[in-house]
């Protein structure tokens, strides 16, 4: 414990990665990557497909092995949490595979994200603060919804708890312009509430318009980082990620 | 014409005098053991012969369930079914006909081909392309369930629930059976000794490891595991045979699921995969009911029931594991398997007409219900070319590789490999069409050497030995490059399970070369692998494409390496085929600046 | 050789009239029997009258002065185990005879055994009838001495159509075929007769069937335990309140059937109601010897306690326990116990005094005739 | 009518005698073969709420609640180390129920037991007279349905569940212990077995074996419904009405094998079976 707090980001950021290495099964994945998130800010970590960047996310929330290196949140070490410790300690994650439950209805979907049916009514409160239009449509299947309406209810989903950390594995994906807009407004919204968010992106100019700072992610490995507001950094992120 | 390498000769050399010996190995403990065993009733008791000579025609049994389920993979409780109808049959004829020489001829012929035509039956309704093996094992609940409630409905013919008893037996004392089955047990043994070690032994233990990578080396695995199932029928209807004569009675629980689910028990106990382990396990299990179980009933059910579910959770490899692991440790269990020696196979005169496109792919769609991922894609390849496939994720490039591959995949269009349509083709038929596929993730058999793993890639062209393992690997020099450039080719008699991961995906990449196919479809061949890695499965490719015979389409999302090998290069997105052009074209593409940068909507 | 052994017997003969203590090598009897599977719910009871037998001979000084051993063993009431059990007896403690209640599959897997070892076998499980063997001998019922009583019953209350269901194993086929035959014999009609397998719970579609047909009369011929117990409620359950008899009935299943088997017929050699001198003292002598262990005496466990006084008899006559001079012997001695006088005379078989038997609200059985020596028939003619 | 009444008794105590094992195949993709074992330990409750001399219906809840405990004992140590061996936990399973077969004969003997009818008698339905019994197994069959399809639509546990079989990683991302689901519902399956064994006894003997004469058959019908609660529903009416006409008008001796013959058949032709309508 002291050692990781010695080694790593001072306490305090909301995530700290250290020498982060993991993989599944003969594969490594993700190789020694060291990268921070500071209280209220918005890092993007960018990259291509099989890079990395959601065996990444995953790492941080327990679900992939931890190989090596250690990983902090708001100071705490992370090894051997289970995800449901994570809930409690105010983590959220908005996954991109698999996102939802298409076959359960909205309600049902929400549900299962809180810890305790009593907390259900605050936290869709606060979901109908961000996505007034899901308030209407709380019995229909979740996958009835398009693309963009998915996107917002699992975002909706991962605020309503009121985490102090957000991971967002490509929200942007495959919806409207408009929507994608929106989804910024909302983000930005909270984190000038306070919230600290990781956000995996393919999509440079949502990432760069909504981040403070960014990474790119090659192979496993941090390739090139700085900040998002950076006049060359929209250029620099594309070569890497374009053919 | 075969030329030998040199260095895999050196390798391979040394062994060579000591795998002759351990070659032999398998026959003398064979002759020995059967010496034994007939020697043995000198020194036992009746009592002993008795029991022991029905715990041996078990044991023919077990070696069937072994092959069946630690081997092939197929937890099967219908062995007994065979057997009773095997045991049956003969009962039948010879309660007819009498012990003439005619009668026993006729018992004999018909309790091996009954229950070998039931397992033909049973094989055919067990596996069928996308079936699984948990139902295979259903099945095989089901069929002696069936020949059971025949036997007890068969009335005068069958005895009903008395069985038959009175029938007319072979003229030998009990020691001569006791002989016989000795004989008959090690016969068996040693023959399934040898076919697992054999080259087509590798082929089951492959279709366990990975039944789809055996599709897609062109074996097929139903005919393969069909072939297994009528064959074992067969043996265990000849243990029936066997054993109606010796005990001069069969009954209704000889056939029965019960009997069948004690057979997986002694497997089981004894250590699934391990062949000896079963049969003395089997021996040794029924020789002690025969002793305790009459003393203590219901205790000796409850101790070996308790025993049963022990082995299963904490020791899978049965008593033989430990057993095994000890005798590795000596010096004189420490025999490896000598490495075969790699020599070229001249590629086959596959005359391709370079006019005519290799593939052609007109207006394919593919959905899921209502969800479209592939629509309206036309596309034409020729050999020599090295065409890579990209677009962001789910623009549908890994569902294209699998429709191009299995022709049972449901999808609207046409696709034509060589001028042949593939609808309706499974995997090994489209192999067949000189089409090979390497996976995503890297598809080897974990529990065979790098050898054998190429041996089964050509088992298509050269056919696999159940007799014997080939001294001798050949392969396409395509295949021995991809090896010597990454080193495989010292590490012959390695497991491929304790391969690094770049190792693994090159000899997945040999193997799928070894196929000699005309078309190879590559599912990020460069995941996960080290720079050089990366630039030797480059130039593998470009080699191999440059040729001017074989084509090859690959789906990367490195796109360096896409830049640097690639002849053509064509862009999915939404699952449109949106640009297709050379490296430059596409490079130099704004749109494809647009899709990566996440702004275009099709 | 012979004769030292038979100057040795009456040596012994002599010594066992004077002195209790005898020490001549004992004769060791082999009893396979179901302790497991199906059988195992009546075993108990034929081992401990087995048991009560040996002590009462024992206590009188053995059989030609030569005390007598009990060896059981398993046979887990099917074929394999049956195996097992009688090579154990036969071959490793090289019994000197077989006397056994057991079921039809593990009595036909015992005989190759019975054969090649060449020891006497007297079975004393009543069976569907027509198993022979030189070396087998029947104390007990077989469908020719069991259905008539019933049937007759019946028909003297006028019934005149039938319906069987039975369990589809050689017993009860052959009990129901048998019964079928006799009733077009004396004139009936069978309006119906279906059979489940062995393991079978669900009787539903036949009673049914047997709800559509009417008949006069039902009777049943199920395996024992389960699937008798299983019919019986069903048909309890789906009201069907006809005339019954069931051929596979013994008074202690009836007892543990509680209700619904009450008014339901058997037909059996043996019944603990029996009113004789020989019964009294049975019954007294076991309740004596096992107190609140006992077991209820039965038609299976019954024949098994005079078989073991018919051996004595016949190794007496024989003058050893030879088995060439046993067999002689067999059919040709007698034994008076519970069940009355018992000879296996007929084929191997024994002509038994029947009785027709109505069970009563407390599980007891009340006896509704008598049928004096009952011919089997003939079961195996070749042997006689 | 009395066809009829067969048809759907007989569907019911298939349904009844299946739906534990459905629970447990539904969330653990685990076969538990001895499901048996658990009828047999339900019914034997039974003997011993007879013994005590207590209501016969109290025998139900104590059967779920000796069924639910022994389960979640039996998940803990032998089902959790074979989550990823499924073939293998069939073995194990079908090992426990030897084992638990041979303590209840070393505990109450090989002897079929008496138990008091919890129903007896026949009612007058639709112009024939039916065993009272059948009737009320039919009720209790569609409430212990719709208790069940409540417990999945509408409690927490429930959802739990669903959300595991549709997507387990999601599950686990958003939180939920799905180890403790998966004990849970191994528990109610097994309690839910346990409750048809009692639920058995009007019809048949209780004895040590009992339960493995129905387990084929329940198994069969659970492959048919592929871990789906209405496709079980609807393969028991199917296969209920095989067994039941086979029986009636061929021979009842291939009725009582129709079901997983059948069974077997559909399989071939459709590997998800009535999961798919």
């Amino acid at each position: 414990m002291p050692e990781a707090a010695r080694r790593s980001e001072p306490v305090g950021a909301a995530l700290a990665l250290d020498d982060v290495s993991s993989g599944y099964g003969a594969i490594s994945i993700v190789k020694g990557v060291t990268l921070s998130v500071g209280q209220g800010e918005i890092v993007a970590l960018l990259g291509k497909n099989g890079m990395g960047k959601t065996t990444l996310l995953k790492t941080v929330l327990g679900m992939v092995a931890l190989r090596g290196g250690g990983i902090t949140i708001g100071g705490q070490a992370l090894s051997g949490l289970s995800p449901a410790k994570l809930v409690a300690l105010g983590v959220g994650y908005a996954p991109q595979e698999q996102p939802l439950f298409q076959d359960l209805s909205i309600r049902d979907n929400l549900r299962l994200a809180v810890p305790s049916d009593r907390m259900l009514p605050g936290a869709l409160e606060r979901l109908f603060g961000h996505f007034p239009f899901l308030k209407e449509r709380l019995g229909q299947r979740a996958g009835t919804l398009s693309g963009g309406e998915q996107k917002m209810l699992i975002l909706g989903r991962a605020l309503m708890l009121r985490p102090r950390l957000l991971l967002i594995d490509e929200i942007s994906e495959g919806i409207q312009p408009s929507m994608v807009e929106r989804l910024r407004k909302v983000l930005l919204a909270e984190r000038d509430a306070g919230l600290s968010m990781l956000v995996v992106e393919q999509h440079v100019a949502f990432a760069l318009g909504l981040a403070d700072r960014y990474a790119v992610l090659k192979l496993g490995e941090i390739v090139d980082s700085g900040s998002a507001k950076a006049s060359d950094a929209r250029e620099r992120v594309i070569d890497h990620l374009a053919v | 014409m075969l030329e030998t390498i040199p260095a895999a000769e050196r390798a391979a050399v040394a062994p060579r005098s000591r795998s002759r010996l351990s070659r032999a190995a398998p026959f003398v403990a064979a002759v020995l053991a059967s010496l034994a065993l007939w020697i043995a009733p000198a020194f036992l008791d009746t009592f002993a012969v008795n029991v022991l000579t029905r715990s041996m025609i078990y044991a023919v049994l077990a070696v069937t369930v072994d092959l069946l389920w630690g081997f092939a993979g197929i937890l099967t409780f219908g062995q007994a079914a065979f057997f009773g109808v095997g045991a049956y049959a003969a009962a039948m004829i010879l309660g007819a006909y009498g012990a003439t020489p005619v009668g026993i001829a006729a018992a004999l012929a018909t309790a091996v081909a009954a229950p070998a035509l039931l397992g033909l039956v049973v094989g055919w309704l067990s596996f069928y392309h996308r079936s699984t093996p948990l139902y295979a094992s259903v099945i095989s609940l089901v069929v002696p369930i069936v020949v059971t409630q025949l036997i007890y409905s068969g009335g005068e013919w069958t005895g009903s629930s008395s069985g038959l008893v009175g029938f007319d037996v072979l003229p030998f004392e009990i020691e001569g059976y006791f002989r016989l089955a000795a004989l008959v047990l090690v016969a068996v043994t040693l023959a399934a000794w040898i076919l697992v070690q054999s080259d087509a032994g590798r082929a089951l233990v492959a279709l366990k490891d990975n039944e789809a990578r055996c599709a897609y080396l062109g074996l097929n695995p139903r005919r393969l595991q069909i072939l297994l199932t009528t064959a074992l029928a067969a043996v265990a209807g000849l243990a029936g045979f066997l054993f109606a004569n010796a005990s001069g009675v069969v009954a209704p629980e000889n056939a029965g699921f019960l009997f069948g689910t004690e057979l997986v028990i002694w497997v089981a106990l004894g250590g699934r995969g391990t062949l000896l382990g079963p049969v003395i396990g089997t021996i040794a299990i029924d020789y002690l009911a025969a002793n305790l179980s009459g003393d203590l009933p219901f205790l000796w059910q409850l101790l070996l029931g308790t025993a049963f579910v022990a082995i299963i959770i904490l020791l899978p490899g049965g008593l033989a594991d430990p057993v095994g692991r000890l005798w590795r440790a000596l010096p004189v269990g420490r025999t490896g398997q000598a490495a075969p020696a790699l020599a070229a196979r001249e590629a086959g005169s596959a005359t391709s007409t370079a006019e005519a496109p290799i593939l052609k792919v007109q207006g394919l769609a593919k959905s899921y219900g209502s969800l479209t991922v592939l629509e309206g894609i036309d596309l034409e390849i020729r050999a020599g070319e090295l065409v890579s496939l990209v677009g962001p994720n789910g623009a549908g490039k890994t569902t294209l590789m699998r429709c191009l591959s299995d022709g049972t995949e449901p999808f609207r269009g046409a696709i034509a490999i060589g001028g042949t349509p593939t609808t309706g083709l499974t995997p090994n038929r489209i192999v067949g069409l000189g089409v090979g596929r390497k996976f995503q993730v890297a598809s080897v058999f974990e529990s065979l050497s790098v050898a054998d793993c190429l041996r089964l890639a050509r088992a298509s062209h050269d056919g696999l030995s159940p007799l014997s393992q080939a001294p001798t690997l050949g392969l396409p020099q395509a295949a021995l490059d991809v090896l010597r450039m990454t080193g495989l080719d010292r590490l012959l008699t390695r497991p491929t399970r304790l391969l690094s991961h770049g190792q693994k995906q090159a000899l997945e990449l040999a193997m799928v070369v070894a196929l000699e196919p005309r078309l190879i479809l590559l599912d990020e061949p460069t995941a996960g692998l080290t720079k050089a890695e990366r630039t030797t499965i480059g130039s593998v490719l470009k080699a191999l494409t440059a040729g001017g015979r074989i084509a090859a389409v690959l789906v990367e999302h490195d796109l360096d390496f896409v830049r640097e090998i690639s002849s053509r290069i064509v862009v999915l997105h939404q699952g449109r085929l949106v640009l297709d052009g050379t490296v430059d074209e596409v490079v130099g593409s704004e749109l494809v600046r647009t899709i990566y940068s996440g702004g275009a909507h099709a | 050789m012979l004769k030292h052994r038979l100057i040795g017997t009456v040596a012994l003969m002599l010594a066992a009239s004077t002195a209790q203590a005898a020490d001549g090598k004992p004769i060791v009897i082999g009893v396979p029997i179901g302790l497991s599977g199906a059988n195992s719910v009546v075993a108990p009871s034929v081992v401990q009258s087995a048991e009560l037998a040996v002590e009462e001979i024992n206590a009188k000084g053995g059989v030609l002065g030569r005390k007598l051993v009990l060896e059981v063993a398993d046979d887990a009431s099917g074929a394999a185990g049956a195996q097992k059990a009688f090579d154990g007896l036969i071959y490793q403690k090289k019994v000197d005879v077989l006397i056994s209640m057991e079921t039809s599959a593990a009595r036909n897997a015992g005989l190759p055994a019975v054969t090649k070892g060449r020891v006497p076998y007297i079975y004393t499980s009543f069976y569907e009838g027509h198993s022979c063997n030189k070396n087998l001998f029947v104390d007990a019922w077989v469908p020719e001495q069991q259905v008539p009583p019933v049937v007759d019953a019946f028909k003297a209350k006028g019934a005149k159509t039938y319906f069987l269901i039975g369990s589809d194993y050689a017993f009860g086929r052959g009990m129901l075929g048998f019964a079928k035959g006799y009733v077009e014999k004396t004139g009936g009609k069978v309006v119906g007769e279906e059979y489940l397998p062995m393991d079978g719970s669900d009787w539903t579609a036949i009673i049914s069937k047997l709800k559509e047909a009417k008949p006069d009369a039902l009777i049943t011929s199920t395996a024992g335990g389960a699937p008798n117990v299983t019919l019986t409620k069903q048909l309890r359950g789906a009201g069907v309140t006809l005339p019954f008899a069931n051929l596979a009935l013994d008074e202690g299943t009836a007892k543990s059937m509680g209700a619904d088997a009450e008014g339901v017929y058997l037909s059996a050699s043996y019944v603990t109601g029996i009113d004789s001198p020989e019964n009294k003292t049975f019954l007294e002598a076991m309740k004596k010897k096992f107190g609140g262990e006992l077991r209820t005496p039965n038609d299976l466990s019954v024949p098994e306690y005079e078989a073991i006084y018919l051996y004595k008899a016949a190794v007496e006559k024989a003058g050893g326990t030879e088995t060439a001079k046993v067999l002689e012997a067999l059919p040709t001695v007698s034994v008076t116990g519970p069940r009355g006088t018992i000879r296996m005379s007929k084929q191997h078989h024994a002509p038994l005094t029947m009785y027709l038997g109505q069970i009563q609200a407390d599980g007891t059985v009340k006896v509704a005739g008598t049928f004096k020596d009952v011919d089997p028939g003939d079961q195996c003619p070749k042997l006689q | 009518m009395l066809l009829l009444l067969d048809i759907l008794t007989t569907a019911a105590i298939l349904f009844i005698v299946s739906i534990g094992l459905l629970a447990i195949f539904g969330v653990l993709k685990i076969i538990n073969f001895a499901h048996g074992a658990w009828l047999t330990v339900g019914a034997y409750c039974a003997v011993v709420t007879a013994k005590l001399g207590l209501n016969p219906w109290l025998a139900l809840p104590l059967a779920f609640v000796v069924g639910a405990v022994l389960g979640g004992l039996a998940e803990h140590f032998i089902i959790r180390p074979l989550y990823r061996r499924p073939l293998d936990a069939i073995l194990a399973t079908w090992g426990l129920g030897i084992v638990v077969g041979q303590l209840i004969t070393l505990a109450f003997g090989r002897d079929v037991q008496l138990t008091p009818n919890l129903f007896a008698g026949t009612v007058a339905f639709g112009g024939v007279e039916y065993s009272a019994y059948r009737l009320v197994a039919l009720g209790i069959a569609l409430v212990i349905g719709t208790l069940f399809a409540l417990t999945i639509e509408r409690t927490r546990l429930g959802l739990s569940a669903r959300a595991v079989i549709m997507n387990e990683t999601l599950a686990r991302s958003l939180g939920i212990d799905t180890g403790r689901v998966r004990l849970v519902v191994f528990m109610v399956g097994a309690g839910l077995a346990a409750l048809a064994g009692v639920l058995l006894t009007p019809l048949t003997s209780v004895d040590p074996n009992m339960g493995v004469s129905w387990l084929i058959g329940a198994f069969m019908l659970v492959m048919v419904a592929d871990a789906s609660f209405l496709a079980l529903a609807a393969a028991c009416l199917v296969f209920g009405a095989a067994q039941v006409l086979i029986s009636t008008f061929v021979s009842p001796i291939l009725g009582s094998i129709a079901v997983a013959v059948l069974a077997a058949l559909v399989l071939r032709v459709s590997p998800k079976g009535f999961s798919r309508a």
